[in-house]
């Protein structure tokens, strides 16, 4: 019995020692972390859609067309007041975590650019996406994630049709140009009602 | 002093923690497609190797025999969670890219090894000098395995362009197969120079 | 895509796509040290899936119960899943040990292996990095334990075969077995695109 | 505060609940087993990584008890546990010519 | 050949390792692989198909060399092995592929694929197909550029137009696609795969050539009818399952090729006859399963070195020849 105690006790105390020093580095870095996320996503927000404008979140639900691309999160581009255009967030499965984008969308029906957030695809191959000195496009020097730039939302983006794919990395290439199709059918339909109601 | 040196020596070469000891193989293999990687692994697994040493060597004389590895092992995950939260506040970019292997950290052979092996029965000061000789013995030979691969597979080492680009890059040497041959021609070496040597003696 | 679809898709990229030992170096010590000898081959295997598939089930209740709950998910998980992962094989170990001599014999003595195993603590991290359910947890836990069993079968059958023929003095002992992996590597790249 | 709180009772009572539990089946299932395994058991590493080619370290002490190992099996713990395991066999010899 | 010795060949199942057979096999095997060899340099042009196929060659008689050296084995450089294996996988590859590309191929199917195992008839794996499978990984465009027949010129190859392969169309298009390709008749789409006027890897498209082949190796007794039967047996109503036309997936892509000269390799394929049967046969569900749901169209080579994985369970589990294992498991029933 009393080894049965020492046993608890000390293996609790050490238990308790390292909660509670996590808790408290974690207390230290969090809002480091938090601070450094929102950097990234207004930089992010900013290069997918390039200009002086503002960014607002907004609290919507979305239908889609996709059962397995997410919208994590949305935020309306605002030009002195009027909305020009919409920002998602969207998660898509890739090769072994999901992919994090954020793609940029216009009101004339266009993509105005797209961003990987967060990937964990294989360095050399899927990687490729978001690496800015890979070209799907030689000549012209466009990355694979610069293709979609203007593209319409009534596209099919399927890679190796009208999406060129990144060599050796269907699965990323398939993956980013899913979720950039599920964002631009929201993204209409957004704005066909925000039409339709004035 | 010449003591220390002796203990930091000894995990440089002759107990490198990967060519002599040949554990603790799969963030080896895992991280070392590119020199960046390899070098972020080896931060946290110094950052976590060391630290773990010195609380474990300033405990050996409470924790019990019995329940010495659960001990072990969540005062490695502590550390390993530590370096997790402090690397991606502030090397988020890196963080990106290994997030994945940083629990090969927690479960790594050598630093269960050598916190047993070591730092359950030396004073702290040696433990601060074996955690250091055995991050460098790991260091070179991982940052050197990376080079490898990150030249022949991409054509740059740690990001820096080293063939012209003309040169069309092996694309199989930073993806896991190459991984595995190349450790393997290592181990194949090291047994087989340590055999003729045997043979000598 | 119907559930059941999505579960067998997580399946075949847990178990042959993302193989987990050949391609994504998880349980590497176990697979180098332990393929020399078909029996324990054998043991490991089926150890590996009996603790892949209740560590999962636990770790996900410790995940979506109290750790997401509580916003302790950042930076209590790695702490509290080996803690709780390397309990209770240590318990099931000391168990079947008193209990059944000839399960552990077979099996038990593979145990404390796992404890301390990447592989297992890898597939719990997985699941809670893809946010699965409970099912496709477990689904992907059979998947990852079921393509460590594949693999550890086919490098101790290789092994096996290739203590007939005469091996460069280079490449005798573990040598070999890495660089068989690495050509069962590149034959398992084959599977890569078979998921959409 | 209160994160610090949950979080030292979360792995505090973890690791109560595991010691307690881990105790209690050492005890209640406790199988007798042979001395000098136990002994050699006690001086490997217990990192159970499988390199010496045995199944954890417990079978690792097994397989050297019964001289089916060398003693400079375990690579992890290198000279320094061969040397220990060298001192444990030596003892049981002695102690064996002793009876 | 020389008809006397043909019965000494005969026995081949616990491997030969005696030089003057092995040279004589291989001989036979190099001899088969003319005729389909001949017709890739009449399809691709003779320029760069030809020096495609001599560069194989030549690399791998020289890795070969510096192997036996190397290691220190009893020089094997002659018995035509590497040859075979050097000519096997330039049979495999584009017609436009660059020469640097082919002779690091060869050194690693060489080197890699049989020469750390010991050298010949202890490599588990299908030499020809490692070095093949590590150009696949590491050069997929080069390995993915097909040439159309006869617009490859002799000097410099840059002139040839690509084109896809059928079963390149069909993973991305669809069958009616490639029946439009051939006039939508199906009667002149089998007779262009039969022949092999269609783009793909330089020994592999013409049907007839390989089959002619094939069909001299089984009646001079060097290869088993067992594996080719099964694996191409199986592709057949496989594909018939999945809806697939079943005449033209037999005939499109590397299946003939690998069916007889690559799957029947002596020291990775079963010893058993049981064994030879299974094997053919899983091959046949991987290479459908492959074609069906893999990212690229083809799947003959991955499927090939896969099973190469499980041959020794293929030997273990089913009972040889000698009918050493059944009493004892019948005695178990």
């Amino acid at each position: 019995m009393n080894k049965i105690l020492k046993l608890t006790l000390i293996l609790g105390v050490v238990g308790a020692i390292s909660g509670g020093a996590l808790a408290t580095v974690y207390k230290v870095t969090g809002p480091v972390i938090s601070a450094q996320d929102a950097k990234t996503l207004q930089a992010g927000l900013s290069e997918v859609f390039p200009g002086d404008y503002q960014f607002e979140g907004l609290n919507e639900e979305f239908e889609l067309s996709d059962s397995v691309v997410k919208i994590d999160d949305a935020y309306i581009v605002k030009s002195n007041g009027g909305i020009i255009g919409l920002v998602l967030q969207v998660t898509s499965p890739g090769s072994q975590a999901p992919i994090k984008l954020l793609v940029g969308t216009k009101k004339d029906g266009t993509v105005s650019g797209v961003k990987i957030l967060e990937s964990l695809e294989t360095p050399g191959l899927g990687a490729n996406a978001s690496n800015s000195d890979y070209y799907v496009e030689k000549e012209n020097k466009i990355t694979f994630l610069g293709q979609f730039k203007g593209k319409k939302f009534s596209d099919n983006f399927v890679p190796k049709e009208d999406v060129i794919a990144i060599t050796g990395a269907t699965i990323t290439s398939t993956a980013v140009a899913r979720g950039v199709k599920v964002a631009g059918r929201v993204a209409h339909n957004y704005f066909k009602e925000k039409e339709g109601s004035g | 002093m010449k003591k220390y040196w002796k203990i930091v020596w000894n995990g440089i070469t002759p107990s490198n923690p990967i060519l002599i000891l040949a554990i603790g193989l799969c963030s080896v293999v895992a991280v070392t497609n590119s020199v960046q990687n390899a070098l972020l692994m080896t931060f946290v697994f110094s950052f976590v190797l060391i630290f773990s040493e010195v609380i474990i060597s300033l405990l050996r004389k409470i924790i019990p025999g019995d329940i010495r590895v659960p001990i072990f092992v969540v005062v490695i995950a502590t550390f390993t969670t530590i370096a997790t939260l402090l690397s991606r506040a502030y090397f988020n970019s890196i963080y990106e890219a290994i997030k994945l292997y940083i629990f090969l950290v927690v479960v790594n052979c050598i630093i269960i090894g050598r916190a047993e092996a070591f730092s359950y029965q030396n004073s702290i000061v040696d433990s601060i000098f074996d955690g250091i000789g055995m991050s460098i013995g790991y260091s070179w030979v991982i940052i050197a395995i990376a080079a490898v691969r990150e030249v022949f597979g991409n054509g740059t080492i740690a990001g820096f362009r080293v063939f012209p680009a003309s040169y069309s890059p092996a694309l199989v040497m930073i993806l896991p197969p190459a991984g595995f041959l190349i450790l393997g021609v290592l181990v194949g070496w090291l047994e087989f120079t340590l055999k003729k040597r045997k043979v000598k003696k | 895509m119907s559930y059941l679809a999505n579960l067998g898709k997580i399946f075949v990229a847990s178990a042959f796509v993302n193989n987990i030992v050949l391609l994504q170096f998880l349980g590497l010590c176990s697979y180098i040290g332990l393929t020399d000898n078909m029996h324990a081959s054998i043991g490991m295997g089926y150890a590996v899936t009996f603790v892949t598939v209740l560590a999962a089930a636990v770790t996900w209740i410790i995940d979506r119960w109290i750790l997401i709950p509580f916003h302790l998910q950042p930076f209590l998980q790695i702490v509290s899943f080996i803690l709780v992962i390397g309990s209770l094989v240590g318990l099931v170990e000391i168990y079947i040990r008193k209990m059944s001599p000839h399960l552990y014999k077979a099996m038990g003595i593979y145990l404390p292996l796992i404890a301390t195993n990447c592989l297992i603590l890898g597939v719990t991290f997985i699941n809670s990095l893809q946010g699965f359910d409970f099912v496709e947890s477990i689904v992907e836990a059979v998947g990852a334990a079921i393509g460590y069993f594949m693999a550890m079968l086919i490098l101790a059958g290789i092994r096996e075969r290739l203590r007939n023929s005469e091996l460069p003095d280079f490449f005798k002992g573990k040598a070999i077995a890495y660089m068989v992996s690495g050509i069962v590597a590149l034959a398992f790249m084959g599977f890569q695109g078979m998921i959409k | 505060m209160k994160t610090f709180i949950i979080s030292v009772a979360t792995v505090g009572g973890f690791g109560a609940f595991f010691g307690a539990l881990l105790g209690y089946f050492a005890e209640k299932y406790k199988v007798e087993e042979n001395p000098l395994v136990k002994a050699i058991y006690e001086v490997l590493p217990h990192g159970e990584c499988g390199a010496c080619g045995f199944p954890g370290c417990h079978s690792c002490a097994e397989a050297i008890a019964e001289a089916q190992a060398s003693v400079d099996v375990c690579v992890v713990g290198g000279a320094a546990t061969t040397e220990k395991i060298k001192k444990v066999v030596e003892e049981f010899k002695n102690k064996a010519s002793k009876n | 050949m020389d008809e006397n010795l043909i019965d000494l060949i005969v026995t081949s199942s616990p491997h030969i390792r005696d030089k003057a057979k092995v040279s004589l096999i291989m001989r036979g095997v190099l001899i088969a692989l003319m005729p389909a060899t001949i017709a890739g340099l009449y399809f691709f042009g003779v320029g760069h198909t030809l020096g495609v196929v001599i560069v194989s060659i030549l690399s791998a008689v020289v890795a070969e060399y510096l192997s036996c050296l190397i290691f220190r084995k009893k020089a094997t450089a002659y018995d035509l092995s590497a040859a075979v294996t050097g000519l096997l996988l330039a049979l495999t590859l584009p017609p436009s592929s660059p020469y640097w590309m082919v002779a690091v191929g060869a050194f690693v199917a060489i080197i890699l694929g049989k020469w750390i195992f010991g050298g010949i008839g202890s490599n588990p794996f299908n030499p020809a197909l490692v070095g093949r499978a590590f150009l696949m990984i590491s050069w997929p465009t080069y390995m993915t550029i097909w040439v159309k027949p006869f617009t490859q010129s002799v000097f410099p190859p840059t002139s040839a137009i690509t084109t896809a392969t059928p079963l390149n169309i069909i993973k991305l298009k669809g069958f009616s696609e490639v029946l439009a390709m051939f006039d939508g008749s199906r009667l002149i789409m089998y007779k262009s795969l039969f022949l092999g006027n269609v783009a793909g890897s330089i020994g592999e498209t013409s049907a007839l050539l390989l089959l002619i082949g094939g069909i001299a190796l089984i009646a001079k007794k060097i290869i088993d009818w067992r594996i080719p039967a099964g694996f191409i047996g199986t592709v057949f109503v496989l594909s018939a399952v999945f809806n697939r036309d079943p005449v033209f997936s037999i005939l499109s892509g590397g299946l003939f090729l690998g069916a007889f000269f690559m799957a029947t390799d002596y020291s990775s394929s079963p010893i058993t006859v049981k064994g030879r049967l299974w094997y053919g046969i899983s091959l046949g569900v991987l290479t459908v399963i492959f074609r069906q749901f893999g990212a690229s169209p083809e799947g003959v080579m991955f499927s090939i070195l896969i099973m190469n994985c499980f041959v020794p369970f293929l030997d273990k589990m089913l009972p040889r020849i000698y009918g050493h294992f059944a009493p004892k498991r019948r005695m178990n029933v």
